[in-house]
């Protein structure tokens, strides 16, 4: 039951890659670029199906599991941090987090 | 005993490294000192020993003594690079100018009152080990290696036992010789990596090569990056600006040893590597060097040196005006140049390493290296500005000593090439002159100034006593010894140079003769 | 009517995506990047992968996107997150913008494949079993580095959030 | 004979299940929380509600009587209230996420039930045909899946309240939930590990689950809650943390938290979270019954088709072969060990004592995860012992 | 007195498991299940309210219908919320209580404030104020709460007086005995 | 699929070829579980633990142990065991023995738990040497990965100190940016290698020798060429080259002292290692490849040297100086595009680099007082006279850093500048030359402070300074071996020497 295309597909991640990557550029809330990157993973894992069933192969969709697997790792570690930082410093936004400058 | 059940070269370069790694290793003071002599004894014996039977050695390529240790690196498929020892005419004179100025500058180090002094002779005999390295090194990496060996001890003992500015000047050091080395580097991998060789040794080199010569615009660049490289080094103008501030601030063993031999490592990287292997590239930028040196290093560096009022400043601008003599024959490719090069080389080694043992000295018993501040020392230390004077006679090239062998057959060379940069360069001679007696006059003859006085009164100045004596002994010596006698010397150099230098022009029609054509 | 759920998901997604990045309080962002990932979900249907899409609910939506929501809310920060532009993030935003969108222009014009058959080997990713063959047999080293890999993101986390003990550590 | 339904436009398809699923779920979770007033007064010697009556029901003679002892009117009562009562939004909430969590709380409800297999009948070749809304292959997965994002409604719920209870007792509930999906999750892959023995296509359907338990024989016919009864068990009592019932109802417990996460909440928004409580307890008892309990059929080791045979022996009319009879009685079974399981929801209700919070984490993390994780090598060394002899 | 130390019995791993304390909870709650309701309907089926039993204090008249308060105040007195307000009243001489001084002009007693001690009734020499059976208070206004005398009498009704002193007094006055 | 096809499968996992990865893991394992089943009082002893064990594996990886599995694949084409790979093995092994030897020294000053520590570095440290032996994108990324998420949690370690978990969360967000671009990347030319309609596409597109033959047959395939740049720029990340440097200095200043030497020599030398595999992979696309690692390399250099020049931390000058490095190994990656000496000569920088990184990195652990981010070079004034050991080796350090012979950086810089005189890459020498030249400032200024500053001001009065911790036995060992291996690596090549010529 496939009914778009495969460029259809691959051009929809390359979108949300896009847009996830300006949210990581443009944001200034941790979180939300937090958010941001993993939107940057699930694009690439839509593709990685979408190629996986083109192609006939299914490395790509049991890629797909370890993918998942090392977001949710990156994810818990990643909000251990922020949450951690918060408590000392009181804020998670990122042009605050300037005591390293200097 | 011409041949020697051990290698001459690998122990002067490992006796003194072995001595300042024990010294290291926390030997306790008296028996580091005790080493210490054995550490710079040592090499200068080697290097005597080298001297005198270097005639009788068997010659592979050209060179005596020629051994090789493998680093790992050479084999078949190797770079090629391996610890490979050997003199040939022309790296034996500097050889045994190392070792002595080593000996004279540790002996009047190892008596000296420095602060530390374990350290110093540690570092001091890392650099005197360096020194015999550069010189007895065939391979092309070892010779960088080992010259910067003995670099790196002169930037720590500036910035450790120099003058008020020594962070300033170790800093300012630094900086200009990495570049220098730095570049002589990448032209010395260029070398390799354009002939093609499969080894950095030296002898290898020169086979390719002449079998197989280099195109011109690669020989240029080639000779430009050495050039440039080597020149900062040897104080090139206008790239010079580091050594009369670096020898101002330096401790005056570590003086000794840098401005008498170490700095003559660019030299003699020309002489034996740039000259013979790039012979189209030497003639191409011929006139640049000749420009530079005749005007920058001869009249301008010379007519700075007479505004200076600081002895050792006088002493470091007068070290680099020579050095454009040097390279004003570097600048004729004659064997006749090249051949005054080295023994320019080794007299000016000679004579500049005791005038900053003197200098030093000196200030021990005048508290100062103003130049305005001194006079009258002659009468309570006589042996002392006999010492002078004579350094200072070496220094302008009179007769008698080797400095005037060396400038004279390079005035010689220099006719051959140019006659307006011959009385450039013996105007200089005059300019010389004129500082070097101005110098010695101002310091120990006419009435005592005010302040020499009120020292004078607070601490008598003695003559010179026999821990300075020894050392200004050993290099007078050597100063009179080639003075009278430069055969023991050229000999050898003469036969090495002319093999060297007649290969590449043989080899083909791009090297035919440059100094002709320089006309 | 399939092409139409592939439209369907596709804007829905796409918009949701924007909505992330685009909206001040972080919860909606959240709650945007939620309905995404549903929309990608959707979109894995589309392309057979059941397992997959239920696993993306099930680990994306139902633990990551709740622990993001939990942690927006404890630190209560929503106040503080109005997106304050400066003119250098602005302009250096808009140019990456652009190049994004001539990027993205380019990638459609010339990034263009032969799409294969759909019927070509249509049975991929929608059974079960082959997945686990893959992961057990081909892929069994890396499923074991993940068994690592998670037992020190958890002894990661435990360390960066576990009360200090001042009787612990000087050991 | 469902001919004629998938004749229908897919839209119309869909609509009229959401709507079977909607008229399902509503009254079957009214009824539920009855039965718990009814149950928790016997089970305290009350007689329970029994008061309200509907004026002219009065008058029927035995039936409105029974219907007026059984409470049946104040179930009545409580919609028609929490229809009708003013609805209050207080002013200091996030008006947004305060609307939206209780239709998010019915949402996971009515997608995991369309899943779930509730009967079956027999077509010509006596092949038992499941009877769900959408049988997928990866059943047990969705209803995971999308049961797990009930605790968005919780989270914006508490939060949403904007308020210090509420907000609490959200985020034990998110925490809770999502402690006791790992152990759930964990205790039932043995089940599929039984089922999914070498040579036969993967699946996680719950439809094939149900279909094993009723192959013939004594292995292969067991319920596999005599199997595996302690996956049944951890999977019951993940169960119950996950629809926060009591002894886990930590994110309501009154006695500390006033009400919860719907604190705030009252009128139609509030029935919103109670409805979907109780569709969660149906929609877990049921995936408990498909899973250990055997699905529609009757008994331990007596599939549905033995008894429908019995019956017609017994009884000796064709009507009890009919489909449609098949596919009633087997809802009837279904239902029937649902409301059991319901049932017992209630009874421990009133034998249990409620935890403390930290109890509960360390119940879930400490106790019931390792023993999880056991159980699942244990029976995976066992079935590849057993499979592969 | 020494102190007996008991040792707590270490559970046993069943115990442990918690699981035999639950089983047999399940079975109490369930046997529970099955026994008859044992509450009452109320408004239909009332409690037998046992004697003793303490309700709402009323006022009583002794069964020749008479008041039997003296408007003493020593109940007011004694009554801890201060529930009892009284207004003391005269007797016109042409009562049939006459030879009493005084009666209850008013007696209030605020049901929101009384806490049922009793005291007054402990304390009244009159025996006239009893804690009664009535167990259910209601009222839509606070107004409503505070029960005046009529009601309190209403509540109170008669009862069976041995001494009838009062009455035992008029006859020994009228005797001429007065002591 | 058969079952028989899946039992040659399982059959071809071959466990003993990547035995040190796996003892590695189960010491790690073997840490958690000794300090649940030890008293507290010897829980003291778990890092000497770990650290013997790291060392035996270091001895039976130099015995050669798995030797025999050299130049074949294993685990159906995940990994593929090469000679480079038994030396990349004690590669990290070393530099997880040194991490370890230094962490002894700044954990002591923090009030943390200890045993965590040694775990992750032990896993990470295995997730690397699987890495950089990946022959496949799923194995590849998966080790990536866990050696990310490891270091996310190592640089954050000293939680106490604020600046610590900046430089986490920095180096998390960019850690995680780099890895969505490099993932993307890897999607791409999965993709397109799977694509049945092109010629040359493979069933197994994600292993990287089939990707090589695939690429080898489409050489200007758009979508290709974009999933290499990604790619490519994922790695830059971890190797901290340039338009992805930007989290150095920060990060290294933040990240306990152990760890920032973590990431300057393994963390890099693995993103070393896998660069070169891919740039292996990717050569049909020289045509794109070396304009790009090119251009990087120059700019990484360049970048590095002029940012290390300002900095008074040393922290952050060891980064900034190590993003030079970084230029300086990009270089012989552009090189090896056509000379194979220059692999070579990446190795033995990297080794060069691991002796000199970890003897300064062991020098600023001892100095540095309990605050890990705030470390001056002017706390160094004075060590030459109060432990002119640490001196003496810092300045062997640095030296070599620097590139100053006869030490092993030099020799480093030698091979790298003679691959890239053979490959011709003029310009970048030019730079290269400049990039020294910068550095042997800044490296020098902070020799100047150990040994020229007296450590008091003008008028006599100390300057503040931390507290430094005064040298142990084994810390004095592992310096002294430190320094001393760097003067040997620089004179005397000998084994690495020949290793390195036949290649």
């Amino acid at each position: 039951m496939i009914h778009a295309g495969l460029n259809a597909y691959v051009l929809l991640s390359a979108l949300l890659f896009a847009i996830g990557f300006f949210g990581v550029l443009l944001r200034k809330n941790t979180l939300v670029i937090f958010m941001c990157l993993e939107l940057m993973l699930v694009a690439s894992t839509l593709a990685l199906v979408a190629f996986s069933r083109f192609n006939g192969t299914l490395d790509g969709n049991v890629f797909v599991f370890f993918i998942l697997t090392i977001a949710a790792a990156e994810v818990a570690v990643g909000l251990a941090i922020i949450v951690a930082l918060f408590r000392s410093r009181r804020t998670v936004q990122v042009d605050e987090l300037n005591a390293l400058k200097h | 005993m011409s041949n020697l059940p051990f290698d001459p070269l690998l122990l002067a370069i490992a006796i003194p490294l072995a001595v300042a790694v024990a010294i290291a290793c926390g030997l306790p003071k008296r028996w580091s000192i005790r080493l210490a002599y054995v550490g710079f004894a040592a090499p200068a014996l080697m290097a005597l020993h080298a001297w005198f039977y270097f005639a009788g050695q068997t010659q592979v390529h050209g060179y005596a003594y020629l051994t090789n240790y493998s680093t790992g690196l050479d084999g078949i498929h190797g770079l090629g690079i391996s610890l490979k020892l050997g003199l040939n005419g022309i790296s034996l004179p500097l050889f045994v100018l190392a070792g002595l100025v080593g000996l004279a500058a540790g002996l009047y180090a190892i008596q000296s009152t420095a602060e530390r002094l374990k350290i110093y002779l540690m570092l001091l005999l890392v650099m005197q080990a360096g020194l015999m390295g550069v010189f007895a090194s065939v391979d092309v990496v070892f010779f960088y290696l080992f010259h910067e060996l003995a670099l790196i001890p002169t930037f720590i003992m500036i910035g450790i036992w120099g003058g008020r500015d020594r962070s300033y000047a170790a800093m300012k050091v630094t900086i200009y010789l990495t570049a220098g080395a730095m570049l002589s580097l990448i032209g010395l991998i260029a070398l390799y990596v354009k002939s093609g060789a499969p080894s950095f040794d030296l002898i290898t080199l020169r086979q390719i090569i002449a079998a197989r010569p280099l195109g011109e615009t690669v020989q240029n660049n080639i000779f430009a990056l050495l050039m440039f490289g080597f020149g900062i080094l040897v104080s090139l103008w206008p790239l010079h600006t580091w050594a009369p501030l670096g020898y101002g601030q330096a401790p005056s063993s570590a003086a000794m040893l840098h401005a008498g031999v170490l700095k003559k490592f660019g030299l003699y990287g020309l002489i034996q590597i740039a000259l013979p292997l790039l012979p189209h590239g030497a003639a191409h930028w011929s006139h640049t060097l000749a420009a530079l040196a005749a005007v920058g290093n001869v009249l301008i560096v010379g007519f700075i040196t007479l505004a200076q009022r600081d002895l050792k400043q006088v002493i470091g601008y007068s070290s680099v005006m020579h050095m454009g003599y040097a390279f004003l024959g570097i600048a004729c490719y004659s064997v006749l140049g090249a051949g005054g090069v080295v023994l320019l080389m080794v007299a000016h080694g000679l004579s500049v390493a005791l005038l900053f043992l003197l200098a030093t000295s000196i200030f021990h018993r005048t508290h100062t290296f103003e130049l305005t501040e001194m006079g009258g020392l002659a009468q309570k230390t006589p042996v002392l500005a006999a010492f002078f004077v004579a350094a200072t006679f070496a220094s302008i090239g009179l007769p008698g000593f080797a400095n005037f062998w060396g400038e004279l057959t390079i005035f010689v060379a220099l006719w051959q090439y140019s006659h307006c940069l011959t009385v450039i360069a013996i105007s200089g001679v005059v300019i010389s002159a004129v500082y070097g007696l101005r110098a010695a006059a101002k310091v120990f003859f006419g009435p005592p100034t005010e302040a020499f006085a009120r020292v004078a009164a607070q601490h008598p100045p003695s003559d010179l006593n026999w821990r300075e004596k020894v050392p200004a002994l050993i290099l007078l010596a050597a100063l009179l010894f080639i003075g009278f006698w430069p055969k023991s010397l050229s000999t050898s150099l003469d036969a090495t140079l002319h093999a060297v230098y007649a290969a590449p022009t043989s080899a083909g029609p791009t090297a035919g003769g440059p100094a002709v054509s320089g006309k | 009517m399939g092409s139409f759920l592939f439209d369907f998901f596709a804007i829905f997604t796409v918009i949701c995506a924007v909505g992330t990045v685009v909206n001040k309080n972080a919860v909606n962002a959240a709650m945007c990047f939620l309905l995404c990932l549903v929309g990608v979900a959707g979109l894995f249907v589309q392309l057979d992968a059941y397992l997959l899409a239920f696993l993306l609910l099930l680990v994306y939506a139902g633990a990551v996107v709740a622990l993001f929501l939990f942690i927006i809310m404890l630190l209560d920060v929503q106040g503080k997150s109005a997106v304050s532009f400066r003119r250098l993030s602005t302009a250096a935003a808009v140019i990456a913008a652009g190049l994004l969108a001539v990027g993205l222009c380019s990638f459609a014009i010339h990034g263009h494949l032969d799409a294969p058959n759909p019927n070509y080997a249509s049975g991929v990713g929608a059974a079960l079993k082959p997945y686990a063959y893959q992961l057990f047999t081909l892929y069994l080293l890396p499923v074991q580095i993940m068994g690592f890999l998670l037992l020190i993101a958890m002894l990661g986390v435990i360390v960066l959030s576990k009360k200090i003990d001042p009787a612990e550590g000087a050991k | 004979m469902f001919d004629f339904f998938f004749n229908f436009h897919p839209v119309i398809q869909a609509l009229i299940k959401g709507l079977a699923v909607v008229l399902v779920i509503f009254p079957l979770a009214g009824a539920c929380s009855l039965a718990e007033r009814k149950v928790s007064a016997w089970m305290q010697g009350r007689p329970g509600p029994n008061r309200a009556i509907v004026p002219w029901f009065a008058y029927i003679p035995f039936l409105g009587t029974f219907l007026q002892r059984l409470g049946v009117f104040h179930l009545m009562a409580d919609g028609a209230k929490f229809l009708f009562k003013e609805e209050p939004v207080p002013g200091h909430v996030n008006k947004l996420y305060f609307v939206l969590a209780p239709a998010l709380a019915m949402m996971p409800a009515f997608t995991t039930v369309t899943v779930v297999p509730f009967g079956a009948y027999f077509d010509g070749a006596g092949h038992a045909i499941p009877l769900a809304l959408a049988n997928v292959d990866v059943g047990l997965l969705a209803v995971f899946a999308v049961s797990s994002l009930g605790v968005y409604s919780l989270i914006l719920a508490g939060w949403a309240s904007n308020s210090k209870y509420p907000f609490l007792g959200s985020v034990r509930a998110s925490a809770q939930l999502i402690s006791y999906e790992l152990s759930m999750t964990l205790s039932v892959v043995p089940v599929f590990l039984w089922i999914n023995a070498p040579g036969t296509p993967g699946t996680m359907s719950l439809a094939k689950v149900v279909e094993f338990q009723s192959l013939p024989g004594f292995w292969g016919g067991t319920w596999f809650i005599f199997l595996m009864p302690l996956s049944a068990a951890i999977f019951l009592i993940s169960l119950f943390a996950e629809t926060n019932r009591q002894p886990f109802d930590m994110p309501e417990s009154e006695s500390d938290l006033v009400g919860g996460f719907h604190t705030e909440y009252g009128a139609f928004k509030w029935s919103l979270f109670f409805v979907a409580e109780y569709s969660h307890m149906l929609v877990g008892s049921g995936v408990f019954t498909l899973l250990f309990l055997g699905g529609w059929n009757p008994l331990p080791w007596i599939p549905l088709a033995d008894f429908v045979a019995w019956l017609h022996g017994l009884l000796g009319s064709a009507v009890i072969l009919h489909p449609l009879f098949v596919g009633v009685l087997s809802i009837a079974i279904f239902l029937g060990k649902v409301l059991v399981l319901i049932f017992f929801f209630m009874w421990v209700r009133w034998t249990v004592p409620r935890f403390r919070y930290d109890q509960v984490m360390k119940l879930g993390w400490q106790k019931l995860l390792p023993l999880a994780i056991a159980n699942l090598i244990f029976y995976a060394l066992a079935i590849a012992w057993v499979q592969t002899r | 007195m020494a102190i007996i130390p008991l040792e707590r019995k270490p559970l046993s791993l069943a115990e442990r498991t918690y699981l035999p304390a639950i089983l047999s909870g399940l079975k109490t709650t369930f046997a529970r299940l099955l026994r008859p309701i044992e509450t009452l309907e109320y408004p239909e089926q009332r409690p037998a309210i046992p004697p003793g039993y303490r309700g709402v204090p009323t006022l009583v008249k002794d069964p020749n219908g008479r008041e039997k308060c003296v408007s003493c105040q020593l109940c007011e007195f004694v009554c801890p919320p201060k529930a009892i307000r009284i207004t003391p009243g005269e007797i016109s001489a042409d009562a049939p209580t006459a030879q009493v001084e005084k009666a209850p002009q008013a007696f209030e007693i605020d049901m929101l404030r009384c806490i049922y001690c009793g005291l007054c009734q402990e304390v009244c020499p009159e025996e006239a104020i009893f804690l009664q059976n009535q167990y259910s208070m209601s009222g839509y206004t606070r107004a409503e709460m505070v029960n005046h005398k009529d009601r309190l009498y209403e509540l109170g009704g008669t009862l069976p007086d041995p001494h009838l002193k009062w009455d035992k007094k008029k006859a020994a006055a009228e005797h001429g005995n007065t002591h | 699929m058969d079952i028989a096809s899946l039992q040659t499968l399982a059959a071809n996992n071959d466990w003993l070829a990547i035995m040190p990865e796996l003892l590695l893991g189960c010491l790690a394992l073997a840490l958690l579980v000794l300090e649940i089943i030890l008293p507290a009082k010897l829980h003291s002893r778990l890092p000497a633990v770990a650290l013997l064990g790291v060392l035996a594996l270091l001895v039976f990886q130099l015995l050669g142990f798995t030797a025999g599995f050299a130049e074949q694949e294993s685990f159906n084409g995940l990994l593929v065991h090469s000679r480079e790979g038994q030396v990349m093995r004690v590669f990290f092994l070393l530099a997880a023995l040194l991490v370890g030897v230094i962490s002894t020294i700044s954990l002591a000053k923090q009030k943390l738990p200890h045993t965590e520590f040694y775990h992750i570095l032990l896993v990470v440290t295995a997730a690397m040497m699987l890495l950089v032996q990946s022959n496949h994108f799923v194995m590849l990324f998966v080790a990536l990965e866990t050696v990310t998420i490891g270091l996310y949690i190592l640089v954050s370690y000293f939680r106490s100190r604020p600046l610590t978990l900046e430089a986490g969360l920095k180096y998390l967000i960019m850690g995680a940016l780099s890895s969505s671009i490099l993932l993307f990347g890897i999607v791409l030319l999965y993709g397109v290698a799977g694509n049945p309609e092109l010629p040359g596409h493979t069933a197994s597109a994600m292993n990287l020798d089939s990707l090589h033959a695939f690429l080898a047959a489409n050489r200007h395939n758009f979508l290709a060429s974009i999933g290499i740049v990604l790619v490519l720029s994922g790695v830059a990340f971890k190797i901290a080259a340039f338009p992805f440097q930007i989290w150095v200095p920060d990060v290294y200043q933040g990240a306990p002292t152990p760890v920032t030497a973590f990431l300057a020599v393994a963390s890099k030398g693995a993103g070393f290692l896998v660069l070169l595999v891919l740039a292996r992979t990717f050569s049909p696309y020289a045509w794109l490849l070396a304009p790009v690692l090119t251009l990087m390399a120059g700019a990484t250099l360049l970048f590095g040297s002029l940012g290390a020049l300002t900095q008074h931390n040393v922290k952050r000058l060891m980064g900034l100086s190590g993003v030079s490095h970084a230029g300086f190994l990009l270089m012989g990656v552009v090189a090896a595009g056509t000379q194979s000496m220059a692999i070579g000569a990446i190795y033995f920088y990297l080794f060069a680099y691991l002796l000199a990184s970890f003897a300064v990195f062991g020098v600023m652990a001892l100095v540095a007082g309990p605050d890990d981010a705030d470390q001056e070079i002017s706390h160094y004034a004075g060590l030459a006279k109060d432990s002119p050991f640490l001196a003496l080796v810092l300045a062997i350090g640095l030296g070599s850093l620097a590139g100053i012979p006869p030490l092993a950086g030099f020799m480093g810089k030698l091979f790298i500048f003679i691959a890239a005189f053979k490959a011709g890459l003029y310009g970048l020498l030019a730079v290269a030359i400049v990039g020294v030249v910068i550095s042997s400032y800044y490296y020098f200024s902070w020799i100047r402070a150990a040994f020229f500053s007296s450590g008091t001001s003008s008028d006599g009065e100390a300057t503040a300074r931390p507290a430094r911790t005064p040298v142990s036995f084994t810390a004095g060992l592992v310096l002294s071996l430190l320094a001393f291996g760097t003067v040997l690596l620089g004179l005397y090549q000998g084994v690495l020497g020949q290793w390195l010529n036949t290649r």
